[in-house]
């Protein structure tokens, strides 16, 4: 289900495992894909100078992010043979061991969503304006930058 | 002109802001860039990468919106 | 969490999304995860001379399949830095649109998730004896082969 | 000595049963083949594998086990 209109990626707060649930759900009605591959970004409580992540807090430049996900949507679709494409990041504090991206591609044939999957991954991290405030346990942060 | 410039993340804190207004009156990225740097000499020693019209530009880019971001490194996913 | 008892994957029938879901929220509590990747098969409304499958029936030997598993189970540990690794397939009837496999697969960084869950699907595919009766809408069939 | 021989899918369709008994005094699978072909001669049209022990093995296998199974062509996932 191929669409040409940007649509909003972010949520406010963790993504939740019953809205991923719901999303697989939805797919059961089309009844050409013959695999799924789901990403999920979860917050790690990572451990700096003796100091522990609690969350992280985050922050986009939107009307940048949005576009920048629309053309990875677009790129995504154009390279590989997939029936759909999801994708969804918080903005706001998700706490550690909570959801903070959701990515999820549909395909007839498994070889093409293991290929989309890190290519959306990939491009995600690399491209997409969004900041992540390292939030300690002593109320103390540092701002997060992708490897 | 007027230009809005935003900032993002770890600039923003710098800055204590998100956005403000500059009369700018040169061409190019790096030019207004110093008159930020004039404001807030810490941005000099932060690593940031500029986006106009939702692109990343090189600092020899010309100004031709009258919207400017400065983005710290990204952190998405 | 590496475990050296074989698991039973087996399940009777199609997978549940709500089973997907309370799989996803048991690892919000493993705080070193950074990433997951998920791997759905999911059973395809297939049209062959003008017949379209309306269900899978799967079979398996039971017992090679089990240990097939784990061998893959242990091989994926050991090539990559996982977490965690799940892997669910239905035996019995799975409609088309239902879920018949659920791979799963968490680390602390997401280069090793996409390495793993292609490589432990590919194994699935290639080395479990698990069998397939594509059932047709008029109650023909004709047996599935992994392509 | 007697084998416990099983079948899965397509070739359980063949020969209606899922497992039998064969009396067998043979060395190789392929010797012991012979003596399901006689019974089901349908299967030596049908491409099968043939497990020993969790392992699919080659024809020129030695039968140290006492079950055997014909796998047809694999399709989970």
């Amino acid at each position: 289900m191929k669409d040409k209109k940007p649509k909003n990626v972010f949520k406010e707060g963790a993504i939740s495992s019953e809205f991923i649930a719901t999303s697989i759900e939805k797919h059961q009605s089309k009844t050409s894909i013959g695999a799924h591959n789901i990403f999920l970004g979860q917050v790690r409580a990572d451990t700096i100078d003796n100091k522990t992540v609690s969350a992280i807090e985050y922050t986009a430049y939107e009307e940048m992010a949005i576009a920048k996900f629309h053309e990875i949507r677009e790129a995504a679709f154009n390279k590989f043979d997939l029936n759909c494409m999801h994708i969804y990041h918080s903005l706001g504090k998700v706490n550690v061991g909570e959801i903070c991206m959701f990515v999820f591609v549909s395909s007839p044939r498994r070889k093409e969503v293991f290929k989309a999957i890190e290519y959306i991954v990939e491009e995600i991290k690399a491209n997409v304006p969004v900041f992540g405030k390292e939030i300690f346990e002593d109320e103390t942060h540092q701002w997060k930058v992708n490897s | 002109m007027q230009l809005t410039i935003k900032y993002f993340g770890l600039i923003a804190e710098i800055t204590k802001r998100n956005k403000e207004q500059f009369e700018f009156s040169g061409t190019l990225i790096n030019e207004f860039l110093e008159t930020v740097y004039l404001k807030y000499p810490k941005l000099k020693e932060t690593h940031f990468q500029v986006a106009q019209n939702n692109e990343i530009v090189s600092k020899e880019t010309i100004i031709t919106q009258t919207e400017i971001a400065l983005l710290p490194p990204f952190a998405g996913g």
